[in-house]
């Protein structure tokens, strides 16, 4: 009887598949199937991603994940010298500040359209901006990018952004409320990319909301992206994880796309994204683990990024008041082999920190010495501040791997080994990334932890700032004497316009940090890698991760 | 299971306690069926089973070297004598004189970790175990000996927790507590047991209530404590060890499957073999003596623990004296 | 079936076991002598009786005939002629085709003895279709009768349930029915009754005098109850210990048993004309303390008259001196001729 | 019958209820959450407090809870915050769940077409070789971790020989059509055969590996009730008919010997949910199981609550179809 049912199933699901394929068909465009064996132009560039694009909508994104794809489709008014952080002429073929550097005058390319035809000018680079600035409630914390380097939206009090006027439809004006560094630099930020008014209209770009945990992003943010780029917007296939691109055939810019397509695979897993290169599924993928490095230069093109990011190991001497004494954060950072560390828990060309921002970025003191290992130092240091049986508690983080930071329990390792050599006692904190860590740092909770900063574009202040601008934030630097002078000298050096008193300024300032406030302790400049197979070449790697994946040349 | 079947079954238990399973004699066991209670018939049946003989043999052993690890161990778990030849384009010290299984990529010795490993394994298991038994005993006593209401509400209880996937379930547990370490690994992994035991324990006690013997001291008014503490419960205890022994060896697996996905102990100084396991993974294509090792490890010493025990199993059985 | 044919005139036997033995044990093990040289005859539409406590071995020869024993770990050697085949030496194929059809069985425990899962009509039918090449549906049909001539009322209905929901009483008679589909030549009755209640018991011993005897259909009829043989069988063999210890036609064995075991087992039924204060006569000891058959009589040391030779040398089967017909006896020391316990 | 069903349906109802309570302050209460998932290294205390109070993660948990089953209740499950930004939980469920669905499915199969037939067969030689030989191969199925299965398959049949594709469902190039969502089926159907091939090729190995623990139990259980039921006197009985191998396997053997087996297969759904989140993250499958391995590690709440109560419900819902398969194939519970 078993059996007679079996059967039954059978040729029911049989007659189901039947009726169903009746009525179902290809919906395959026959072109796609070609894509495989085809010359270089009409080629596929397969790119193992490790996460979903939050949005495609780079003005309310804040993750690499969802720049790589933007950044194909979309393009600032200014952009970056590939394989450096200089910025370069991009939608806009010149500018120039006013003399007291709050108004700034850009030349628009001309002859450029968004891929649905709208034409870009002017006009529609102010729509952008009028766009980015007036945001509903969810917008204004969902575009984080903004927020932090704006300040605030619709002309609330002390936001950078004062304004967008089109002089005429290739020459646009945008005031801001003082000078700084980062400024235009900052408009190469994906986020700040320009794109077409009229999908943005279309499809209710701002109509933004948040919901249970998280944000609903509009109709344009989820399926009509539309922008300048060499890349044009396809599909999203969320069943199997993949993004898809295509050229954009009219595109303006001389860098034409010589692929036709890039397919963003999703892989979260690590090694499945490395097994998934070896067994050429995909082409390439970003930020290998750097325990693959060396087979990964022998069997594929493993592309090694400018150093762009900083470790440190931040200190609090409000969590722990033995760290108020400089002999001690001293003796802490003297008792690191950072030497042997970045040799063995840290990739190739990976460098010993002398400061808090790294070398290629202007500002950099050449002159600063890094703190040579030296326990005896270290021991003696804490003698004289009578601080010999040190005990202090190190945080670090799991279920995550940084740039900056491939494998944090190792490097905690390292460091709580060199710590106990010279007698300092070490209680451990691991805690989850997401899982209270951040938090946790970044309310200053903890003593002693490890953290790091990938620049988001070429100045100091992207880095200093970050760290010490607040001074209630993760070091709290506001508890010591010195707290107000780094303050203040932070703010004066951002606002200083002319480039090379800029850097002069924050040389002197780096100089001080190191030397006479050391309010944390940094370690080191890691490279991070973006790996191709041998067939593909032609992408420059970028200190910004801001890989023009287009220029990408497949062969068989 | 149907009062018909429970009836039967109590039928060939009194039969085998009695010496002769029905008419025929069964091939094999007649010289021993002369009125040899469970217990003894099952010892000398083990004590002929190759299959009990090999599982106590790989356990016994996985046992000894847990207790004497550090004696054996040639190095400690923690120091990186090897550190020097570690860099991360050769991550993995090569095994060398002093060092036969190299080093792993802190540039500690591998064999000694190994080895000082099957402690912190063998504590894990125990403790996990240990820990779901106890929650499994408190649950399933209360709905056994009580039964009625209590029954049901303490069984709708342990539905709740069976209505998770165990992974799942550790995974909440160990994610629960805010700091991960060995303690929220070996709850994360006991929880899981907990309801399994209970309804085990459950099962044969409420069996045991309807059983001659128990009618016979209620009928005698023994009070419900003694009954179930000293007829109830010692009664059931058989099966519920068979599994001890079986969830030994899913505990070792699971503490490896959750340092896999992240959530197992952070803290590698004292090595256990599911963590060294589960954090192999990045190695595992440059370097795959990495992950063999402690894999092999685990699967010999699960594959011994689960052999005990099915054997077990199988020679506590009435059903299985064939 | 048709009305009950006469039972055929011939004597020639239909079924005759020749020495028939069988041992358990795997390798390693001390085989055990379950069967040890049984030898008996049952003629076309003679009831015979095997009688003995549970663990003589009567089972085990009903099984060894019907070749359903274990096919790994025993060995069994001798002879069982079923009308000039010898059954033991047919393979499982052959074997098949003639379980059910020619010689079928019915068991001890009805209920563990039927398909839990399985209605009853398609068990009864299975028979039917396997032996007689019946269509599904007739042999429903046919089995509805078999069901009603076993006496099971309202039959259509019975032959869509379920084991569980018959009496045992009806189980029992279904397992009859399964038994007689295919007019089987020769019945074996593995303690038919004893997992009934005793007004069932009855009942059924009817029923299998009316369906089988009268039918002419032989019967093996194996039980540890006497009184059914009284009821039942033309002629008794009395097993101890794996071996015949006693042959005889029904009433000369009730009117002179000689056999002290066979004493016994008469000494244990109650009987009606029995004075008040007589006592049953039970055997003491059990099976356990047999003593092997080759040092001695096994039944000696549970013997009431044992003595000295019943421990050092084996009996022998052999015609009895005193007896007037065949009466076969295993023993050194029997009870005088109508010697009562 | 039904009564029984509907019985179970509210309890289901009630053991949801409670879950989705536990699940819910558990979430709450866990240090740092989406927001750090979010923000990660960008988050200073004023971007973070802006993140929470538009979210409403600063209400008590209690009025959080009651929004959360207002809204569950009008099938709005909250937002992906990082497995997939931006989707309904729900949405993403049914984005994912055609995937697992499809790889448990094959892997059930698996195991149960290999698992049966030879834990028949090994009753039937107990002691034999085959018998020994399954038995053991059974029990180092459960011993090896599910994950480690996974990468040595891997190792050897995608990266060392190429045979099979070590992650993802189904090449995108083949730009494929979607009708159900199950790749295979939908290959099927468009009469795209070539991808439904190529969703099968992803599947094996992730299938395997899944395959193994189910595989053991299931073997294991045939095995022993087989054993029993060879034993039983209805066995002999059929014999005794003179019935042909055939039937006796299939009506009084395997019939009876399967009952228990109904069960096992209800219970191993569990196993399967288990194994799938190892399976995928390992084949970087895009399952549910990725998704949850993926949303624990990033505190996706929304996502996580939803694929947890699903499972559940799922366990609860499958274990009630095998009772009443259960009551189908055994007439005893049937007519009772």
């Amino acid at each position: 009887m078993t059996a007679t049912k079996t059967t039954a199933a059978i040729a029911l699901l049989a007659a189901s598949t039947l009726a169903l394929s009746s009525c179902a068909s290809s919906k395959r465009d026959e072109g796609a199937k070609k894509s495989g064996n085809a010359a270089n132009t009409s080629a596929t560039l397969n790119f193992g991603a490790a996460g979903a694009p939050a949005t495609f909508d780079p003005f309310y994104a804040s993750d690499g994940e969802t720049f790589r794809v933007s950044r194909q489709i979309f393009q600032g008014l200014v952009g970056f010298k590939p394989g450096t952080a200089e910025v370069a002429p991009r939608l806009a073929t010149s500018w120039k500040p006013s003399a007291d550097g709050k108004t700034w005058t850009f030349k628009l390319k001309t002859g450029v359209k968004f891929t649905d035809g709208t034409p870009f000018n002017a006009e529609a680079v102010c729509k952008n901006f009028k766009r980015m600035d007036s945001q509903n409630k969810a917008g204004q914390t969902a575009s984080e990018y903004w927020l932090a380097n704006m300040g605030g939206y619709n002309g609330a009090k002390d936001e950078l952004y004062q304004g967008c006027t089109a002089k005429d439809a290739a020459t646009v004006q945008i005031k801001i409320s003082r000078p700084t560094s980062k400024f235009p630099a900052l408009l190469g930020l994906p986020s700040f990319s320009m794109q077409s008014p009229t999908a943005m209209d279309k499809y209710k770009a701002n109509n933004i909301k948040a919901q249970g945990q998280g944000f609903v992003y509009s109709d344009y943010a989820n399926a009509h992206p539309t922008g300048t780029g060499p890349m044009k917007f396809q599909k999203y296939d969320k069943t199997n994880k993949t993004v898809t691109l295509v050229r954009n055939d009219d595109y303006a810019g001389d860098d034409k796309a010589t692929v036709k397509k890039v397919v963003f695979s999703i892989i979260p897993d690590e090694t499945a994204r490395k097994q998934a290169l070896a067994s050429g599924q995909i082409d390439g993928y970003d930020l290998p683990n750097p325990v693959d490095w060396p087979t990964l230069k022998k069997d594929d093109n493993l592309e090694i990024r400018p150093a762009f990011n900083i470790l440190y190991l931040g200190l609090n001497a409000k969590v722990d008041p033995d760290l108020k004494d400089l002999r001690v954060r001293q003796a802490l950072y003297y008792a690191i082999n950072r030497d042997q560390l970045v040799k063995s828990q840290l990739p190739d060309g990976a460098t010993v920190a002398t400061q808090f921002i790294p070398n290629t970025v202007a500002g950099y003191n050449k002159s600063l010495k890094p703190y040579k290992y030296d326990p005896k130092k270290a021991k003696s240091l804490l003698k004289a501040a009578g601080k010999s049986n040190l005990k202090i508690t190190l945080w670090y983080p799991t279920e995550v791997t940084r740039p900056y930071m491939p494998a944090p329990d190792k490097i905690f390792n390292a460091i709580k080994k060199d710590w106990q050599a010279v007698g300092v006692k070490v209680t451990p904190k691991p805690l989850p990334w997401a899982g209270g860590y951040v938090t946790g740092t970044q309310n200053g909770n903890a003593a002693a932890y490890l953290m790091g900063w990938t620049g988001d574009y070429n100045t100091p202040d992207n880095f200093l700032g970050n760290f010490f601008s607040d001074p209630k934030g993760q070091m709290t630097v506001g508890a010591y004497p010195w707290g107000d002078k780094l303050h203040k000298a932070l703010s004066d050096d951002d606002s200083v316009v002319d480039e090379a008193q800029r850097a002069t300024a924050y040389e002197k300032l780096n100089k001080q940090i190191m030397e006479d406030y050391l309010p944390g302790l940094p370690i080191s400049s890691s490279p991070p890698a973006i790996v191709f197979s041998k067939k593909v070449t032609g992408v420059t790697p970028s200190p910004l991760t801001d890989e023009h994946l287009w220029t990408a040349k497949v062969s068989k | 299971m149907s009062p018909m079947q429970r009836k039967k079954d109590r039928i060939d238990a009194l039969a085998a306690t009695a010496g002769t399973a029905g008419d025929i004699p069964d091939a094999g066991h007649v010289s021993e069926s002369g009125g040899l209670s469970l217990i003894g018939s099952a010892w000398l049946r083990l004590r002929r089973n190759p299959v009990f003989l090999v599982g106590a043999t790989i356990t016994a052993l996985f046992v000894l070297l847990a207790i004497f690890a550090p004696l054996i161990a040639p190095h400690s778990g923690t120091a990186n004598p090897l550190i020097g030849q570690v860099t991360t384009n050769h991550p993995i010290p090569n095994p060398q004189s002093g060092y036969p299984l190299g080093g792993d990529n802190q540039g500690r010795d591998l064999l000694s970790r190994l080895i000082l490993g099957s402690r912190q394994t063998l504590i894990v298991g125990v403790l996990a175990t240990l820990a779901g038994l106890a929650g499994g005993l408190v649950l399933g006593t209360l709905a056994g000996s009580f039964g009625g209401r209590v029954d049901t509400v303490v069984m709708r209880i342990v539905d709740v927790m069976l209505s998770l996937p165990s992974l799942l379930l550790a995974l909440a547990v160990a994610t629960l507590f805010g700091q991960p370490s060995q303690w929220t690994l070996i709850i994360a992994i006991s929880v899981v047991q907990i309801p399994i035991f209970a309804r085990l324990l459950r099962g044969s006690m409420l069996s045991q209530r309807s059983s001659d013997h128990v009618l016979a001291a209620r009928a005698l008014g023994v009070k419900r404590g003694p009954i179930t503490f000293r007829h109830m419960l010692p009664n059931s205890l058989g099966p519920v060890l068979v599994q001890a022994t079986l969830v030994l060896a899913v505990s070792i697996i699971e503490a490896a499957s959750l340092s896999f996905l992240g959530l197992g102990n952070p803290d590698d100084s004292s090595p256990e073999w599911g963590q060294m396991l589960g954090r192999a993974q990045d190695l595992f294509d440059i370097a795959p003596h990495i992950a063999f090792w402690p894999a092999g490890c685990i699967v010999v010493v699960a594959f011994g623990f689960t052999l005990m025990g099915e054997s077990l199993r199988e020679a506590l059985d009435p059903r299985n004296r064939r | 079936m048709t009305a009950p044919s006469p039972a055929p005139a011939t004597t020639d036997t239909l079924l005759s076991v020749r020495d028939l033995t069988v041992e358990f044990g795997t390798k390693g093990q001390t085989p055990f002598r379950a069967v040890d040289g049984v030898s008996f005859d049952v003629r076309p539409g003679q009831t015979v009786g095997l009688v003995g406590e549970s663990g003589c071995g009567k089972s085990v020869t009903s099984l060894a005939i019907m070749g359903l024993l274990p096919k790994r770990g025993n060995k069994v050697a001798g002879s069982a002629t079923f009308d000039g085949t010898d059954l033991l030496t047919l393979d499982d194929r052959e074997m098949r085709d003639r379980r059910g059809r020619d010689v079928a069985m019915i068991f001890q425990d009805p209920l563990s003895s039927l398909n839990p899962v399985v209605s009853i009509g398609v068990q009864v039918a299975e028979v039917l279709q396997r032996h007689r090449g019946m269509k599904k549906s007739a042999a429903m049909a046919e089995s509805r009768d078999l069901l009603d001539k076993v006496g099971i009322p309202d039959p259509s209905r019975r032959l869509k349930e379920y084991p569980h929901q018959l009496s045992g009483g009806m189980r029992q008679r279904a397992l009859i029915a399964m038994a007689l589909a295919c007019k089987p030549r020769l019945l074996i009755a593995d303690e038919p009754t004893t997992a009934l209640d005793v007004t069932i018991q009855a009942q059924i011993l009817n029923l299998l005098k009316e369906l089988v005897v009268d039918s002419g259909t032989a019967l093996i009829m194996i039980t540890h109850d006497l009184g059914v043989v009284a009821g039942l069988c033309d002629e008794v063999n009395v097993l101890y210990g794996g071996r015949i210890v006693e042959t005889a036609p029904r009433h000369e064995l009730f009117a002179s048993p000689r056999h002290p075991y066979t004493n016994g087992l008469l000494g244990s039924i109650p009987r009606l004309d029995g004075a008040r204060n007589e006592q049953l006569a039970a055997i003491p000891g059990s099976v356990a303390d047999n003593i092997p058959w080759t040092s001695g009589c096994a039944f000696a040391p549970r013997c009431s008259r044992a003595i000295d030779v019943c421990r050092a040398e084996t009996p022998s089967l052999e015609q009895d001196s005193v007896a007037i017909e065949d009466h076969l006896l295993r023993c050194h020391n029997p009870w005088p001729t109508g010697g009562e316990a | 019958m039904l009564r029984f069903i509907v019985r179970r349906l509210l309890q289901a109802v009630l053991v949801l209820f409670i879950v989705s309570l536990l699940l819910f302050t558990w979430l709450r209460k866990l240090p740092g959450g989406p927001i750090d998932a979010i923000l990660g290294e960008r988050a200073t205390p004023e971007t973070r407090a802006a993140l929470r109070k538009t979210l409403g993660l600063d209400q008590s948990i209690p009025v959080q809870y009651l929004h959360f089953l207002n809204n569950a209740i009008h099938g709005n499950f909250g937002t992906s915050t990082q497995v997939q930004t931006g989707t309904d939980a729900l949405d993403l469920f049914f984005q994912r769940l055609p995937a697992t669905v499809e790889l448990s499915v094959l892997a059930l199969i698996l195991a149960v077409i290999t698992a049966i037939p030879l834990g028949y067969f090994a009753a039937k030689r107990h002691g034999g070789f085959l018998d020994t030989g399954s038995v053991v191969l059974s029990l180092v199925g459960v011993a090896v971790p599910v994950f480690f299965l996974g990468f040595v398959l891997k190792y050897f049949f995608s990266i060392e020989w190429h045979m099979l594709p070590p992650a993802g469902r189904q090449n995108p190039d083949l730009d494929a059509t979607r009708i159900t969502n199950f790749y295979v089926l939908d290959g099927l159907l468009t009469r795209e055969y070539d991808a439904a091939w190529d969703a099968l090729k992803h599947l094996i190995l992730p299938a395997i590996t899944l395959a193994s623990v189910p595989f053991a139990v299931i073997f294991r259980i045939t095995r022993a009730s087989v054993l029993e039921v060879l034993n039983e006197d209805y066995v002999r009985t059929a014999e005794s008919k003179g019935l042909s191998e055939r039937i006796i396997r299939g009506r009084h053997v395997l019939h009876n010997a399967l009952l228990p087996v109904v069960t096992t297969i209800g219970l191993q759904v569990g196993a399967l949910l288990t194994g799938a989140v190892l399976t995928e993250t390992v084949f970087g499958y895009p399952g549910l199981g990725d998704a949850l391995a993926q949303a624990f590690r990033q505190r996706d709440y929304a996502v996580l609550q939803v694929l947890i109560l699903a499972a559940a419900l799922g366990y609860i819902l499958v274990n009630l179809l095998v009772d009443v398969a259960y009551a189908i194939i055994d007439p005893r519970i049937r007519t009772r």
